[in-house]
Order: C-alpha cells, then sequence, then structure tokens
C-alpha cells in the first residue's frame, strides 16, 4: 500500500500544506487537536471557531465546521453558539494577544460564567502575524518590534500567567492546563481532558499551549526548541492547574 | 504615466524579490529620480506569491499600482500565473528557465517572452543566495532604470556591512548583477 | 484535487522506511533538531517553498522511534518499523 | 537629549508609516499609545525606536478601546498624544473619539485604512471613509485630512497636532495601506523652518494649585441630564464647529476652469484621477479633478461652483459610495448628473479611468 502522510482524521486534506509558517507550533497545537477530536470521535459535533492573528490561519483548517471572527473575539462567538446549540463541542482557538490582551475580558467573563466550551489559546511570546511586537506573554528583557531595547517590567509589567489567572476565576467543574508543544502528547491529554470536561458538562476547559514562532523571533530550529524548552518554562510552568473534583495543591 | 518604468517582480517568499526590488528604487532615489515601490501582502508572514511594484520616473508617480508593467520577471510556477494579468503587447515577460508546466500559462499578448537561467547559473557559478541579485541584473538590462554603477553602489549600501566581514561577498554580488546584465543583453 | 498528491522522497534504513513528503516540508528544521540520534540532515530534494527538505544521512542510525514525524507541524514525515 | 530630530529640510525615501513617526517626532508629540495592527504597525516600531532617544514615550496598551482613551487621558494632562490604526482597530478608537469630540479633547489619530468589512484584507481600500467622518454616536465635529502622499502624511501629520490643538476637535489623518506600506521620495523639515510654530498644549486635568482653594476644580463630563440640557450643549458644539469650518478646510482643483467631465476623488486615488486628466487632455478631452484635502469638513461650496459648468461628475474611490455620500450631501439639489466608478478594496489606476472616462463620452 502507498505510503501516505498520518495526518489526523479531522484534518482537511486539501488544505495542506497549511498556511502556517515553516516550523510554526501552531501545526503541533492543531495536530494534538485533531488527534484529540479523532479520539473521543466528536468531529462531527465540533464546532471551531478561530481569532484574528496567525490562529485565523486554522479556518480551513478541519472538516469540522468553522468560523473565523475577530481579535479577541472567538471566545464569545463561541460561547453564543455553544448557549444556542449545547449539543455541540465548541473550541476556541486564540493566541495570547487575543486571549490575554484585547479579549481578556471575554476570557475572563467565560471562565466566571463557567461557559461549557474549551478555549485553546497558542502562547508564542509574540503578536506573529502583525510582525512580532510585544504581547502580554512576552518574557522580561525580550526584544520584539515595540520592545526594541527588551521588555522592561517596570514600565511594562511581567508576562501574563494566563490559566493561573482563569483557575482563580473559574468555578468549580472547570479545568484549566499549560502544555508545550515541546511535549506534544501531553500537550494531547491536556487538550483531550479539557475537552472531555466539556462533554461531561462540568464547565469551563481551557489549555495554553507554549509555542514557537521562529519567523519573529529570527530563530533556528535550535535556538527556537531552546527557547521553548529553556527560557519559557521559567514563567510558564506546565502542569494541569485545575482539574475537577480534584483539591488545588 | 508617460515616461514611468513599470516593473513587477515575483516569486515565492524567500526568493528575495522584495529586496531586489527595495535596492533597485534606492538606486533609482539616489540617483535624484522619482522611484515608488509597494511590496504586494497578504496575511500570511511566509508563503504564498510575493509580487513588488516598482516605478521609476523623472516626475511625481501616480498612483502606487499599475495595470501593465513594461517588465514582468516571474520566478515561480505560481509567480507566472499570478503576474500574467500584468502582461501586455509592451510588456517584456522575464522568466526562470527552471520553472516547470507553464506552458499554458504564457501571456499572449506581450511584446517578448523570455526565459533566462538564473537560478541553474546562482547554482553553478556562483552561488544559490545571488539568484535575486542576477535577477536585479536582468531587470536593470532591460529597463536601463539605473545604471550599473549606480546598482553596484546602492547594494554596497545596503549589504556593506556584510561586505566588509567578507569582501568575497562583494565580488559574488557585483559578479551576479553583470551575469544578469548579460542574461538578457540583445536579446529584447 | 487528489488528496495522496504531494510529492515524497523515500530513504530506507536498516530498521526503517522513512519517507519525506517534499510537498508538505517546509524546511524548518524542527525535526534535526529532536532526532535523538542526530540522523537527519538536510536533503538535496527541495520541500514545498523551495529550500531543503530532511533525509537520515547514511550512517544509519535510525531506530525508527518516530520523534521527527511527532515533531513535525506539517505531517510531512512517515516512520516505518521494519519488521 | 532631546535635540531636534530634524535640522532643517532633507529629502529621504522611506514607507508612510516611517513618515508618520518622524513627523509626530518633529510636531513635538510627547507620547504614542498604540495597539498592533496591519498596516499601521511600523509607525509604533519606528516611534518605539526613535522616541527614547528624543525623550518621548510610548505605551502599548490591551487593545485599541485603551489606547483611544489612553490618548484621551494623555491629552487631558495637556500633552500632544497620538495614536494610529486600522480596519477593526478603528472600529474600537471611535468610542473614545466619540468621547473626544463631545468634550473637545484634542486627539489625534492616524488611520492607515485597509479592507472591511471586517477582518477582509490587511493591504488597502478607502471603506473607513464613514467610520472616520461620522463614527460613533453623535454628529461627527471631526476634522479629517485625506492625504495622497508621503509628502502630505509628513505635512499632514503636524498639522493635525496643530489643527487639534487650536479648535480643540479630534483631528484624523486618513492614510491607507498603500501609503502606509510604500515607500517614495519627500522632504521632511523642521516646521519651524517653513514657519511653523506648534500650538501649545494646555492641561485641563493636573493643574497647579489646590483644587476649590486657589482655582475652581476641573469637573469634567459627558453626561447630561435633561433632553433640553443636551440639546443645548450639542448645538452649541455643532455651531462652534461649524464657525471652525471656513478655517480648516481645504481642497485641491485640477483644470477644472472649462471642464465638462469633473473626476472626484480623495485620497490615494486623486493620483490616479490627475494622471487621468493629463492623459486625456492631450487627447483634447476637457476633464477636470476635484479633490477634498479635508474630507470631513468638505468644501462644498466650491463643489457647487464647479458643478454649474460641469456636463458630468464621476465619483471614484476604492470604496462602495462612501465618498459618494459625501459628495451627494454637499451638492444636494445641483443637478449635473452624476456617475460613479467604485472597487470596494481594490487600488484604482490612472489607465483604467481613461478606459472609463472615454467609454463614456
Amino acid at each position: 500500500m502507498a505510503v501516505v502522510p498520518n495526518m489526523p482524521k479531522s484534518w482537511r486534506v486539501e488544505t495542506k500544506p497549511h498556511k502556517f509558517c515553516p516550523g510554526c507550533g501552531h501545526g503541533l497545537v492543531l495536530k494534538a487537536l485533531g488527534e484529540a477530536i479523532d479520539e473521543l470521535e466528536i468531529q462531527e459535533r465540533v464546532v471551531f471557531g478561530c481569532d484574528i492573528g496567525c490562529s485565523l490561519l486554522s479556518w480551513d483548517f478541519f472538516n469540522c465546521d468553522s468560523v473565523q471572527t475577530h481579535h479577541g473575539r472567538t471566545t464569545p462567538v463561541v460561547t453564543g453558539v455553544k448557549r444556542a446549540r449545547p449539543d455541540r463541542i465548541c473550541i476556541a482557538y486564540m493566541g495570547d494577544g487575543g486571549g490575554y490582551a484585547i479579549g481578556a475580558q471575554h476570557l475572563v467573563n467565560s471562565a466566571a460564567r463557567n461557559e461549557r466550551i474549551t478555549a485553546i489559546l497558542v502562547n508564542n511570546c509574540n503578536y506573529g502575524m502583525t510582525g512580532g511586537q510585544m504581547a502580554p506573554t512576552t518574557l522580561p528583557g525580550m526584544k520584539t518590534q515595540t520592545s526594541p531595547y527588551g521588555r522592561d517590567t517596570e514600565t511594562m509589567g511581567y508576562p501574563t500567567q494566563g490559566p493561573e489567572m482563569v483557575a482563580a476565576i473559574a468555578r468549580e467543574g472547570a479545568y484549566v492546563a499549560r502544555g508545550t508543544v515541546a511535549n506534544v502528547r501531553r500537550l494531547k491529554r491536556y487538550i483531550k481532558s479539557a475537552l472531555q470536561n466539556q462533554i461531561d458538562g462540568k464547565g469551563f476547559s481551557f489549555v495554553e499551549a507554549l509555542s514557537g514562532c521562529p519567523t519573529n523571533w529570527s530563530t533556528n530550529a535550535q535556538k527556537t526548541w531552546e527557547f521553548i524548552e529553556k527560557e519559557m518554562p521559567q514563567y510558564f510552568k506546565v502542569g494541569e492547574i485545575k482539574t475537577p473534583g480534584k483539591k488545588e495543591e | 504615466m508617460s515616461n514611468t518604468v513599470k516593473v513587477a517582480l515575483a516569486g515565492e517568499g524567500g526568493q528575495g524579490v522584495q529586496s531586489v526590488a527595495g535596492i533597485l528604487v534606492e538606486a533609482a532615489n539616489d540617483e535624484g529620480r522619482e522611484a515608488l515601490y509597494i511590496p504586494n501582502f497578504g496575511v500570511e508572514q511566509r508563503g504564498g506569491v510575493s509580487v513588488a511594484f516598482c516605478q521609476i520616473s523623472d516626475e511625481r508617480i501616480g498612483s502606487p499600482k499599475f495595470k501593465f508593467a513594461d517588465l514582468v520577471i516571474a520566478l515561480s510556477d505560481r509567480a507566472v500565473r499570478r503576474t500574467k494579468q500584468y502582461v501586455d503587447e509592451n510588456t517584456v515577460f522575464i522568466y526562470d528557465s527552471s520553472v516547470e508546466g507553464v506552458e499554458d500559462d504564457m501571456p499572449q499578448k506581450v511584446k517578448k517572452i523570455l526565459a533566462i537561467p538564473a537560478l541553474d547559473i546562482a547554482k553553478k557559478e556562483l552561488h544559490p543566495r545571488v539568484f535575486n541579485v542576477i535577477v536585479m541584473g536582468a531587470a536593470i538590462a532591460v529597463t536601463k532604470i539605473v545604471d550599473i554603477k549606480q546598482a553596484k553602489s546602492a547594494l554596497e549600501k545596503k549589504l556593506g556591512y556584510k561586505f566588509k566581514q567578507d569582501p568575497k561577498l562583494r565580488e559574488l554580488n557585483f559578479k551576479a548583477l553583470e551575469k544578469g546584465v548579460e542574461l538578457v543583453e540583445g536579446k529584447v | 484535487m487528489t488528496t495522496n498528491a504531494y510529492k515524497m522522497k523515500q530513504v530506507e534504513t536498516t530498521k526503517s522506511v522513512f519517507t519525506i513528503f517534499t510537498g508538505l516540508c517546509k524546511g524548518c528544521g524542527l525535526c534535526i533538531e529532536k532526532c535523538p540520534t542526530k540522523t537527519l540532515h538536510w536533503s538535496e530534494a527541495l520541500g514545498v517553498y523551495g529550500t531543503p527538505s530532511v533525509e537520515p544521512k547514511e550512517n544509519d542510525n535510525c531506530t525508527a522511534c518516530g520523534m521527527c514525524a511527532l515533531v513535525c507541524p506539517d505531517c510531512a514525515i512517515v516512520i516505518e518499523r521494519k519488521k | 537629549m532631546s535635540e531636534k530630530p530634524i535640522e532643517g529640510e532633507k529629502r529621504v525615501f522611506m514607507t508612510g508609516n516611517e513618515v508618520v513617526a518622524w513627523a509626530a517626532l518633529a510636531a513635538e508629540a510627547d507620547i504614542m499609545y498604540g495597539y498592533p495592527i496591519t498596516p499601521q504597525n511600523e509607525v509604533m516600531h519606528y516611534w518605539t525606536r526613535l522616541a527614547p532617544k528624543y525623550g518621548r514615550s510610548f505605551l502599548q496598551t490591551e487593545d485599541e478601546i485603551s489606547a483611544g482613551f489612553t490618548t484621551c487621558g494623555g491629552v487631558l494632562s495637556g500633552k500632544r498624544a497620538f495614536t494610529a490604526t486600522a480596519g477593526p482597530g478603528n472600529i474600537l478608537m471611535q468610542e473614545s473619539m466619540t468621547m473626544a469630540e463631545m468634550m473637545r479633547i484634542p486627539t489625534v489619530l492616524v488611520v492607515q485604512q485597509r479592507g472591511g468589512p471586517s477582518t477582509a484584507t490587511v493591504i488597502y481600500s478607502q471603506q473607513e471613509v464613514t467610520m472616520t467622518c461620522f463614527g460613533g454616536n453623535g454628529e461627527g465635529l471631526r476634522i479629517v485630512y485625506s492625504t495622497c502622499s508621503h509628502q502630505e502624511l509628513y505635512d499632514y501629520t503636524i498639522k493635525a497636532f496643530n489643527v487639534a490643538w487650536k479648535y480643540r476637535f479630534p483631528v484624523f489623518v486618513l492614510g491607507d495601506g498603500y501609503q502606509a506600506k510604500m515607500r517614495e521620495s519627500l522632504k521632511m523639515y523642521d516646521p519651524a523652518t517653513k514657519g511653523i510654530k506648534m500650538v501649545e498644549t494646555q492641561p485641563s486635568l493636573g493643574l497647579a494649585g489646590v483644587p476649590g482653594v486657589d482655582r475652581e476644580p476641573s469637573h469634567l463630563r459627558n453626561t447630561y441630564n435633561t433632553e433640553e440640557e443636551l440639546c443645548e450643549v450639542v448645538t452649541n458644539l455643532v455651531e462652534e464647529y461649524n464657525k471652525v469650518v471656513p478655517e480648516v478646510v481645504e481642497y485641491e482643483t485640477f483644470e477644472t476652469e472649462d471642464a465638462e467631465i469633473v473626476l472626484l476623488g480623495h485620497g490615494i486615488v486623486t493620483r490616479a484621477a490627475q494622471a487621468a486628466v493629463k492623459t486625456l487632455r492631450e487627447q483634447g478631452i476637457k476633464v477636470g479633478h476635484f479633490r477634498p484635502i479635508t474630507i470631513h469638513p468638505f468644501a462644498a461650496d466650491e463643489l457647487r461652483a464647479i458643478c454649474k459648468q460641469a456636463k458630468k461628475l464621476i465619483v471614484i474611490e476604492s470604496a462602495q459610495g462612501q465618498f459618494e455620500r459625501i459628495v451627494k450631501e454637499a451638492i444636494y439639489g445641483e443637478s449635473v448628473p452624476m456617475e460613479s466608478y467604485f472597487k470596494p478594496g481594490q487600488g484604482i489606476t490612472g489607465e483604467e479611468i481613461v478606459e472609463y472616462v472615454k467609454k463614456g463620452l
């Protein structure tokens, strides 16, 4: 039998190669998500929403009904779908700018209302699509287009601890975790648990994925992995932060 | 619109058409002429066909884009298909001879079609990285928008810091430029 | 479009059949860095953006672990373990 | 540290976004507030690199709602503050700009129009005309300059600060993605060498002295209790705006004196229209071109005069009639026939205008 690419069943083969840059972490997060959708057998129930920013390039990524929304507004659009169609599995896919800056109010309030949706947020420490500006997640001292002399924590604060913030707001029944593209299998487990949480109707579910942006970081493969595996975890702790029924550590 | 020279350069993202366009208009501007350059850009940071629209003139330039170019250079199959809309009976259309499967996509109404082995020469005789500089040489030879000396000093201005570290790079770039001129001289 | 029409190249090692779909490979090199036996390198075969794709070196260190396929953001690599 | 960013005058070759950053520096702008959106980003990129060298500041906010309101805060503190945006960002800025309109806060906003509606393209359009001129729940008491070149981006960004602070209405510089991203030459200058004096700024908050003792406290508001009260306030605002109009309104004409066909276009489209006029005149066709520089307020009387002798108007824009609505309102009652050439979100060339005009002869 001829060898074929081993893509998740839920991926739309006709739109591959996908539109993300060489080495972009989105491909890995979406691979984990695709496999999770396959394993949970929910493809026909999924409604997939994506943001503005690089995440919008996934508008035709899956063989799932999908909607590309505005910057930061994916969470409310997907919330609207879920409230109208509780039988659907609703996924809001966004970047760190969309989730922690322009759309932070929506993320916070959806968590507070314990919306039965799954938000997946890709953290790559910068605004990718607009050309690499400082993001809420930019590391201290990190140079970007709008922090050309490095992020100054005196004036620009520290990286947003997204999952920790969401966990603090979310109700009992919510699932919150942080994974990384450096460990795709574990990331998939978290995404699967998040989706399962929605399927079980327990509450809001949120997974942040640490990811790479070789284009705007101007890194080669080696430096990209170094940044994801060594620099980012200094500020962003990988692991499950809130799971239903489990006492918080 | 009269004495304005219009050039569309197109290739895959990463082939360096935008940097060539940038150097070309910079050279024209340094000569004291009017130049206008606008990159075509989509939402993606990478990937897709990249088109550079350049105009050079002795007077103020009109709209940033144009209907038909005096010269179109296309460096990939997708670039050929994307840019043939800018070709009419006054256009010189150049593509790289390594591009395959575009026989049916060649513009019909055209002044002259020319395939040049820029990629091949870059790979075999010079260095793959100066592929775009060969293309720049060809563009200058066809349009005469700047003279070679001015083009060299624009290259120097842009890449001087690299030339300082490795003087061989200067020679390589200048050779590529001259090679580009040779490839089209007497043919259009 | 036929869905499996991606250009490809296959290389056999002692323990595996390595398939690179050059029609999907963007040449990011993430796999080269992650290979535990450092057996991948740049290939003459060009990927979808005209940049080099990857293939195993001739030193035959491939253990068919599949790490390269796992970390490929474009699903461009398939590893089959030889029985 | 804070020497003049530009001494005398010099010819430069750069992108429009860089021009805006330099113009704001030359205009002695104190602080920029901003949020990433294409095609405006490089205004921030250049500003963040240049500003610290001249003692100026920058704040990247969490979104454009915040960028607009922080700009209001900066201006209320007596600083020459500005922001820049595009498309969906411009929508979010309308909330703050409406407050600026009501409270006479002299904000400066540079808009680099992109395609719409919604996310659309990041390239170019003229589809933010209605929003920039009339966005918000108000009367559109703003001044909007529609520029066509890097030279004008420079000139009018400087002018925007002075007009804002002189008349205390929000001022907009309406560029577009082409102007933002293209490179062409211009002359940058120190405003002083052209006799331009920057209008002094005044704080509305944080004044000297103990409020209630040394001076009246500033109690700024944009809320009113009764319909009558609001009506009076807005009527006064409109009256003051109308007084300003004749002083700020700007336009250009090209061979309109004997023109039978008059092309109407604004912003970068004027360049295509000017080129078309030149070509058509060479062929003996009596074509002229009217171009508003302030697209709002609009030089209505001047256009009316042209209408009297013209046989046909052609409205040309990279939008579906947003500019045409302004024109129609301005010349209501005139009998000259009007045609339209709309290309929403797409650039327009001189050649195609020539073609269109000749087809209609």
